[in-house]
């Protein structure tokens, strides 16, 4: 492997590292909405019923 | 005075405990035992290098066994809520943090005090004269050692899987005890002085004085949330 | 004070003993907050768990030696003899504490703060491990507390029992405050409230 | 939220538009290395993802402080988000130093102090990780982290010395010298791609932080909402 390849490995794992990540933090956190959304209508639900 | 008065009741307790329960000590002195004949088998100790293998040999056995008895520190206080009746009282909680650090140290120089002739025995070893000096260097390790063992044996007392996080989470932060004791046990070993290694004389009383006071003052945020 | 399970009585203990600390609010204690930081509040204060708070291998004497130097004591030999006789333990002092049963250890229990002598005593559910004797005990000794002027706080199930000592009454339910009257004879306005919520959850 | 929403947005496109010219510069703009050639680029990676590796640490040292200090989840989300981050930029950072070195000194590895001190902070914050995913209660977890989080930084010094002590008073200084810095005599292209690539990390490193922080307050509204009543 010549020294480009060294260096376009780096960047390469380097990047895609982080996409991964930033695409999983991304999918965390629409799970985490949508969970809320749900508790949410859960609750008015609640106070509809006991209204 | 009160922080000292208290240490010591609740030292004198622990002692009291162990005494009749011999729990951790007598564990912890058949590990130790064991963890040299262990080392026998696996490693060819060549005499004319044991310079260099017994420092680290000693420090990893001390290092199994204190991680032993830091898996143990909190155990007289989990039945009957025993922490709870502690911090009920009007104790200091640094009292609380001192008496379980002066606890773990008691019974690993114990150990410490049978493993190391121990050693000299089992390797052949002459050099009788340099075990204070050595001994000395084991002890501000160990001190070391149950400082930041205590502070993090209480952090995770609740944790799940509690005896395999404790060595995980302790072990990298020992690093500075490993290397400064090894060195200057080697150099001790070597020269039969500490001279040149001083510097790392100094590098380990700083840990132990930095932890200590970080301990006395954040153990009340660690013990009760 | 009294309330279904899960209401949130033995959390209001723990929280007035300094055991938990509010995520709101705070706690104040004479004008004084109850902190992290504030150990000589926790000498006047005493938990009464019934039968928690003893080291198992440690004997009944040396469990109280040990508590009352915690709290700064050292009453005499005698004092701990006359304790440990007021609960009918006078025997058992050189036994282990795994020997005793759990109505004997919440004799002891009473024992060490008879000599600690908090001005604010909270006991949770103290009726369930003790015998009859065991019962008349806890009520003199908390008799004796009261008139002395010390605040108690009982959280407990037996509604006849508490009400007969209680000066004050409060229902918790679901976490909140629910019912807090003085005492008044006949208490109508307390068995009305009480009334309320327990077709829904106790029978 | 929505501003806040809006705001994060502008971030991500600002960290990507850096990324992209940090790329252009330290990949074509600047000049090889005299002595180490092309393998020098991987420099313009490697020292703003340590430094951003550093400034993680410190972040979650400050929120652990702030933490035990006045209790307010908010200071331990952010020591929480800034762990993860930190944990993911040390380990690119040794990925990196790894794949430098093998052109430069023939091995992947080698236990020079450097290596050696990236690879125990990394092992430290992996165990900050670790610690808190083992906890359930959630307080508890926010105030361990926080102890953790302190001891491991105070620690960081006395590491650091050690390490450097243990190198220099064993092995004779050899060629393999990361320590002397590779770009002594420096061509100014070089200083404006690492400057680039700096602020390129910087950029995309509040981004990760304000999302992986917004990830921690999220889950706590939905711990709170659980508590209160619906399933």
């Amino acid at each position: 492997m010549g020294p480009w390849g060294f260096v376009f490995l780096a960047y390469g794992i380097v990047w895609t590292v982080i996409l991964l990540y930033l695409l999983n933090l991304k999918r965390r956190i629409r799970r985490a909405e949508v969970e809320l959304v749900r508790l949410r209508s859960a609750e008015d639900l609640e106070r509809d019923a006991k209204a | 005075m009160k922080l000292l008065r208290h240490t010591a009741l609740l030292l004198w307790k622990d002692v009291r405990l162990e005494m009749r329960r011999r729990e951790s000590l007598l564990t912890m002195f058949f590990f130790g035992t064991l963890l040299l004949f262990v080392f026998h088998f696996s490693f060819d100790l060549a005499p004319d290098r044991m310079v260099e293998t017994t420092p680290a040999l000693l420090w990893l056995a001390f290092l199994f066994t204190g991680t032993l008895g830091l898996a143990q520190l909190f155990e007289a206080e989990r039945g009957n809520h025993c922490l709870d009746a502690l911090l009920l009282s009007p104790m200091d909680r640094g009292a609380l943090f001192l008496a379980k650090t002066g606890f773990n140290v008691v019974l690993m120089t114990l150990v410490e005090i049978v493993v190391i002739p121990l050693f000299w025995i089992l390797f052949n070893l002459r050099s009788w004269d340099l075990i204070p000096l050595l001994f000395l260097i084991v002890f501000l390790g160990t001190v070391g050692f149950c400082v930041l063992g205590t502070i993090l044996s209480a952090v995770t007392l609740k944790a799940r899987a509690r005896e395999l996080l404790l060595p995980l989470v302790l072990f990298p932060l020992m690093i500075p005890v490993i290397l400064a004791t090894i060195r200057l046990m080697e150099n001790v070993l070597r020269f039969g002085v500490i001279g040149d290694a001083a510097p790392w004389l100094r590098l380990l009383i700083g840990f132990d004085v930095i932890f200590i006071t970080v301990g006395v003052l954040i153990f009340d945020r660690v013990i009760d949330v | 004070m009294l309330g279904p399970n899960g209401a949130g009585k033995t959390t209001l203990l723990k929280l007035l003993a300094g055991l938990l600390y509010p995520t709101q609010g705070e706690i104040l204690f004479d004008g004084v907050p109850l902190t992290r930081t504030a150990t000589e509040l926790r000498a006047a204060i005493g938990f009464l768990a019934p039968s928690d708070h003893l080291y198992e291998d440690l004997t009944v004497a040396e469990n109280l030696d040990f508590f009352t130097a915690l709290y700064g004591k050292s009453p005499p030999k005698a004092a701990i003899h006359h304790a440990l006789q007021s609960v009918g333990l006078e025997r058992w002092s050189n036994e282990y504490i795994s020997a005793l049963s759990s109505g004997m250890k919440c004799r002891l229990s009473i024992a060490k703060w008879q000599l600690l002598e908090p001005s604010l005593m909270l006991l949770d559910e103290p009726y369930g491990v003790l015998d009859g004797s065991g019962v008349d005990l806890l009520e003199g000794f908390l008799k004796a507390q009261a008139q002395k002027g010390h605040i108690i706080v009982i959280a407990s199930h037996h509604i006849s029992r508490v009400l007969q000592l209680c000066s004050r009454a409060l229902i918790l339910h679901q976490g909140k405050l629910f019912f807090d009257e003085p005492r008044q004879q006949p208490w109508e306005s307390f068995y009305r409230a009480f009334g309320e919520f327990m077709p829904h959850n106790e029978s | 939220m929505e501003p806040g929403k809006q705001r994060k947005g502008y971030l991500g496109g600002l960290a990507l538009i850096a990324i992209l010219t940090g790329l252009y510069w330290g990949l074509v703009q600047a000049p090889p290395d005299a002595y180490q050639g092309e393998v020098q680029r991987i420099m313009y990676l490697h020292i703003p993802s340590i430094l951003t590796a550093y400034l993680s640490f410190f972040l979650v040292f400050v929120g652990s402080c702030l933490y035990l200090w006045k209790r307010e989840k908010r200071d331990d989300n952010l020591a929480y988000a800034a762990a993860e981050i930190g944990v993911l930029f040390t380990a690119l950072t040794i990925a990196e130093g790894s794949i430098w070195g093998k052109p430069t000194w023939g091995v992947w590895w080698t236990w020079d102090a450097r290596l050696t001190l990236t690879a125990v902070l990394l092992l430290i914050f992996v165990g900050y990780l670790m610690l808190r995913s083992l906890l359930e209660e959630e307080n508890r977890a926010a105030t361990s982290g926080a102890v953790l989080g302190i001891i491991g930084f105070l620690d960081i010094p006395l590491i650091h010395m050690s390490v450097y002590w243990w190198r220099t008073l064993h092995q004779p200084p050899s060629i393999l010298r990361p320590d002397k810095a590779p770009w002594e005599n420096i061509h100014p292209a070089m200083l404006i791609a690492l400057t680039i690539n700096f602020v390129a990390f910087m950029l995309l490193y509040f981004y990760l932080l304000s999302l992986r922080f917004r990830l921690g307050e999220l889950h706590d509204e939905i711990k709170t909402r659980r508590m209160s009543g619906g399933r």
